[in-house]
């Protein structure tokens, strides 16, 4: 493949999985709020810090007020629309299905004729049904329509596309996007619990969310098999438990896997062991909430610096093809 | 907060019945505020497309039950009524403060059967009532299971009287149902009607598989050190509960077995796992007493894991419930309980029994038998609503046939006026109507006591109707703890 | 996992893929006939055999015969019904709907909900679409979406399910599923061109098939880039060439990774290698007709023993369990 | 087999108008019969449905073609109507043998331009029109491709006239696009109208990309022995024809490069990969001439490989179609094209040109002036229907303006007949109309010559109208070459 599509395909995958994460994370959030757990003040402003946005300034866009308990209800729909329809917000789902489809569309070449056609249904669907007015009762279906479709090219994928860099390209930017998005939402995890003077941590529960990501059962599978031990919770399950396919630890081993037949694979390789020493180093279960935020801190540090390593393979200086 | 008329003042509230919903005075109860905004608002047709949409992903999501019909198994699908019914959370709480108090007082019942006997010997409980029970099973006797606790799931039937009032209906302690569509009905109702959960403070149900797990797992015999193999035990694909049992092992996380996964060895119970052979610490019994060891109970039967009862009975293994737990899920027995209370806990119950006469007594079944017209005639071991006769809606013959069975076999029938169950609005062919309902809350005691937030509710769909089975054309409604505490 | 668990999971990947691949075969057929190509002679009971069946005992028992040019029109509507529609046709995608929920109903306790969820849809899909009365026209959109349905099941699978020994036999049953399908087509591609004397073969091509089996761009790229020598066709490339996920080859290289972590794993990587072993023994470029036809035989062979290997892995005495 | 009438009867024939699915009586010509009795049998509503299926197919597809707006580019859906366009085989045959005699002769006249130049020395073609041409480039002088073949990709427009004859209205040897189109229309129409294709003998149309495939690895310097390394260049993705562009990449396997994709180091071209530089064989550019190689032809550009053409030069690498192709792309050069068939083949032609005049013989130029009311007068020098005057339809002012420009520079005018193109049956509004067609099919050579099964049907969409151009409002038809021969 050229070298200059390492970037595209790489974004290809990063893009498809954040829609496939955002639309997971409304609807995980939704249910929060719906059961309003006690052991958690989940607002809506922190779905735009778990995107990495700056909730007060995004809301002011919106005309409304950060903390004001008088305007839930529009924040709640500003909040919806920036990561739902609003086509200028950079974290909304239809923003990341035009990027997907840009980038889809600038490799074309590399992606089976069936990938093609389902990012082309899947990104009609999204520019249509992703509008200002989806109601909280249109949002879940829509919310899970386009999960399934998202897995529905994943599945496309998986039948029809050559194994090959490309390939690989694409599977550690859906990984590294994932290891990101589930970094991102144990950061609010902890911060929403963050007390400056604890030093054990709460149990960390979180039965939306893991819903959300498809993991309530093995999560319980992970805690009634005590496979990290009495103490284990939410966490330590995102982090650590390398079956789940949406832990940060399987999402690691994936990308180390992807990246071992690619070109300059020890740079790739060190990098992804180097997150890994973070997450092993020592029993994530031991770790105060205080911790836990540096941690994933420097795990989030991490993946940025693994991207790097990945847009830059394709940039070394052009050697004579060999085998 | 309250709507002064319910739908407009259309909805037809039935005489003497309590409404779950619905004042006497048509406005709604407090907690059926936001539903009834939401039906003032929307209107009939909207709640006919939410039932569809609601019927549609309870087919997706594949709820079901499995009826028998001309010898092929059929699934079908789980009957939900698009209007939950609501209970305040603080009536919520004394009523399952009642109810582990009753589950405790049953427990401490069962162990004294089988080891002391001193409710027997104190003749507060008439010892022949036990003694001649095909319930109380011998193999049982001089066990004590940890914590003491025999049932350690237990599905307690209550109805409304026409005050509003919570009784006790019946007690099940075998190996009682439902569970699994108090969390699906749940599940389907949060995606149907996702506006109406952000109108209210509903409390949240979905913490009972972690609270079944965790309950299972306190009667581990290797102690909480060794994480524990627990399995759930069903007869089989072609079971009616089948759906739950799959659903339970899946939401805890455990194995679903069949008697032929299990085998025992060297005092231990093992399960066949791909990987050889794994030692069982608790099994989650879905099967009857009698059909888990051909050994101990049924030397003709074929089913069953053959020693598995000397190994409970050596603590090598825990079973829930309990086997024998029978013993104290009868009819008859029933009409003691508070007194069992009483005995052993030495507190007032809190929750009252249904008026219950017990025909084995000479005075009580004469007046039973002059009344059968009135009163509502149960065997004292059945479930699922068979063997019923309602009085007041029986032929001639039929309570003539009932009054035979009476004499021939006094010990095994109780009788209970008609109650007035109380209603909630159901959706009937595109109309809200009231329909009779009961509540299955489910309690669980291990090391700790647990009592569901709300429970089943079971609507009987037909008009006038009593019976609530889905096996017999009963539905169900999502139940909503409404939070009215602040 | 429990040991009688295993032959369910196990055919619940292979019923999947039984299903998007009938799909895929009948529309294949179906554009083939529309094509009307010159280099083969392929009648609708062709498909009926490809499937294992004996196209003219299956024929007369819809009344019809097997050679008949005058009941064109019916033997289509009667291979149709038998492939689609007829839940008693063990060959029909109702019946491998009914199986597929079975199977996966017997172990649910070891699927996602996400994933149960998909299998009903997919099944109420099948059993309320796949009717007697599907037109010509309605037959391939029907197929598509069947195809789509099993690609958005593999999806969602690969996003939520645990990695384990589950998805393990689940991704074997799956690729022994595909070779043996994929093994069938040739066969008939073979069978339809042999003639007893021809020594060497003719070039197959076969666009239809390729490109209901996604493959049509990759073929060009394995033609293009030479990758198994001037002579190769369509044969060598759904054989040999592993990059394509639906050659027999890839196949046996995932059923060989699923297999490695499997108790009893030895059994069957020796089998996997066996097979390996005939594909790679001499180019397949330089068999005849005849020769090719001889090898096919000797994979079905091997893909029936490799199925025993794998049912078998439960059935071993018990021994404690260990790790 | 024809059906009596076509649409019965409904259907408004042009005058004096060639329609190709329906002759002069009203009946449905013999290929067109299938379609004739799908409309009687399903209606216009089917129709309709079916157009907005395949509508919806396109726009899945994602088949499109790129237009500039306010300086933003825009995906269109590609236009293509339902009804398709038939053409007998046997004619096919005949009118594809003419292509590819036309194409040889063509590529004999380029080859013959850049070296010898015996025609012109023959004065069979007035030599100042060659040399003054500023598509002759003197850097392509004394190269002489492999196989002596420059335009190895041909796009030859036909149309017909009143009798339903074939007439080439213009070769185009550059960068001919819209076989990308040819071909997912045929995939569209194989979705949406499976039933048709079952009742006809409809020839497939999807070799072209492995012929395609096959000419061009026949250009590779490294012959036959090594595999060719071959890239589509395309100007990005913002050009008109980039979906076809990736198109044709996808469906042949290759890369798809843009210039700086690409670069020449030790007389070698190299494409740019992830695995390292690889050496490139063949380009087939989509790029115009004088934008591939700076070095060459425009010092000033930024665009381009520098230093291309001159490893072309040395016959290292091979370009599609050639530098310099372009000579002999020109309505002035297309007059002579008759004389060029029988000077370089010694063979009559099989397909006739349009009458022309060419503007720069003074004679000729005079009846142009004195008709300019009647004839559509041509620039020799533009693509994609710009810059011509149709006399009969344009203003007095207009035809003013192009009277002074022919004056001003008579080189650069053709004019031709306002030509009864033929129509087909197309849905207007839920109406079949007749509308006017074109054809493009698509000639290759290189070791070997092949013509495209039929081509790429354009269609004017506006009543009367002769513009067939996409970007212009045109629309298209599927082209179904109909097997009559048995």
């Amino acid at each position: 493949m050229l070298a200059r599509s390492v970037e595209n395909i790489f974004w290809l995958g990063r893009y498809l999985e954040r829609l496939d994460d955002t639309a997971r994370l409304v609807n995980a959030t939704s249910h929060l709020l719906i059961d309003s757990h006690k052991d958690t003040e989940f607002g809506w402003p922190v779905l735009l810090e778990v995107m990495g946005q700056d909730s007060a300034k995004v809301l002011a866009s919106y005309g409304l007020e950060h903390q004001n308990r008088q305007q839930l209800a529009q924040i709640e729909q500003a909040v919806m629309q920036h990561l739902i329809s609003n086509i200028d917000s950079p974290v909304s789902i239809r923003n990341a299905c035009s990027q997907l489809r840009y980038n889809a569309r600038t490799i074309r070449q590399l992606l089976p004729r069936d990938m093609w056609e389902e990012l082309n249904k899947l990104d009609s669907f999204v520019q249509q049904q992703c509008v200002e007015t989806v109601s909280r009762q249109q949002r879940y279906q829509l919310m899970t329509e386009i999960s399934r479709r998202c897995q529905m090219v994943i599945g496309t994928l998986d039948s029809v596309m050559l194994r090959g860099d490309a390939f690989d390209l694409f599977t550690i930017g859906r990984h590294l996007e994932r290891a990101d998005m589930v970094t991102r939402i144990m950061d609010v995890m902890v911060l929403q619990t963050l007390q400056p003077t604890q030093l054990k941590r709460p149990r960390f529960r979180w039965i939306s969310i893991l819903n959300a990501l498809g993991g309530a059962e093995s999560y319980q599978y992970y805690i009634a098999n005590n496979l990290a031990g009495a103490a284990a919770d939410a966490i330590d399950y995102l982090l650590c438990y390398a079956d789940f396919p949406r832990s940060v630890s399987y999402c690691l081993h994936r990308i180390a896997a992807s990246g071992k037949a690619l070109p300059n694979s020890p740079a790739i390789l060190q990098q992804v062991h180097q997150l890994q020493h973070l997450i092993t180093e020592q029993a994530v279960t031991e770790l105060s909430t205080v911790q836990l935020h540096q941690l994933i801190d420097q795990i989030q540090t991490g993946i940025i610096d693994l991207h790097q390593v990945l847009v830059d393979i394709a940039t070394a200086e052009q050697q004579p093809l060999t085998a | 907060m309250s709507l002064e008329n319910f739908t407009g003042g259309r909805y037809p509230l039935l005489k003497n019945c309590f409404d779950e919903l619905v004042a006497t005075d048509g406005s709604a109860r407090p907690p059926a505020s936001a539903i009834a905004r939401f039906i003032a608002k929307h209107g009939d047709l909207e709640l006919c497309k939410r039932q569809l949409q609601l019927n549609q992903t309870i087919s997706d999501m594949g709820v079901c039950f499995t009826l028998y019909a001309d010898g092929a198994n059929i699934d079908r699908a789980w009957p939900l009524d698009v209007i939950p019914r609501t209970i305040p959370s603080s009536e919520w709480q004394r009523t399952s403060a009642g109810l582990k108090q009753r589950l405790a007082a049953l427990n401490l019942f069962i162990d004294d059967l089988y080891n002391e006997q001193k409710i027997l010997k104190q003749g507060i409980v008439p010892a022949e009532l036990i003694l001649d029970s095909k319930n109380f099973l011998a193999p049982c006797q001089g066990v004590s299971p940890i914590h003491g606790v025999w049932a350690n799931i237990c599905g307690t039937d209550l109805v409304r009287d026409e005050h509003g009032q919570f009784l006790v209906l019946e007690d099940n302690l075998r190996v009682p149902s439902g569970v699994s569509y108090m969390l699906e009905n749940r599940t389907v109702m949060k995606r149907v009607f996702p506006e109406l959960f952000a109108d209210s403070t509903i409390v949240p149900v979905d913490d009972y598989p972690a609270q079944l797990w965790q309950m299972l797992a306190s009667l581990s015999p290797r102690g909480e050190h060794v994480p524990p193999c627990i399995v759930v035990l069903t007869p089989g694909i072609y079971n009616s509960a089948y759906f739950e049992h799959s659903f339970l092992a899946q939401q805890m996380g455990v194995e679903l077995a069949e008697n032929h996964d299990l085998f025992v060895e060297d005092d231990r119970v093992w399960l066949k796992t791909l990987r050889g052979k794994r030692q069982v610490d608790v099994i989650y019994r879905r099967i009857d007493d009698i059909f888990i060891d051909p050994q101990a109970f049924r030397p003709d039967s074929v089913l069953g894991i053959p020693g598995l009862i000397a190994v409970w009975r050596k603590g090598l293994v825990a079973i829930a419930n309990a086997p024998g737990s029978g013993v104290a899920d009868d009819k008859v027995i029933y009409s003691f309980v508070p007194k069992i209370i009483q005995y052993y806990l030495g507190e007032e119950p809190l929750l009252q029994n249904v008026e219950t006469y017990l025909c084995q007594d000479p005075l009580q079944r004469s007046f039973v038998l002059a009344n059968l017209d009135k009163l509502v005639v149960k065997p004292a071991n059945e479930s699922g609503g068979y063997g019923i006769l309602i009085g007041p809606r029986a032929s001639q013959s039929e309570r003539d046939e009932m009054a035979m069975a009476i004499k021939a076999n006094p010990r095994n029938f109780i009788a209970q006026p008609t109650l007035n169950l109380s209603t909630a609005p159901t959706l009937c062919e595109g109309m809200l109507e009231p329909r009779h309902l009961d509540l299955r809350p489910f309690i669980l005691q291990g090391a700790d006591l647990y009592c569901s937030t709300g429970g089943l509710s079971r609507v009987a769909l037909t008009r006038g109707s009593l019976v609530v089975n889905s096996s017999q054309g009963g539905g169900s409604k999502d139940t909503w703890i409404i939070n009215d505490e602040g």
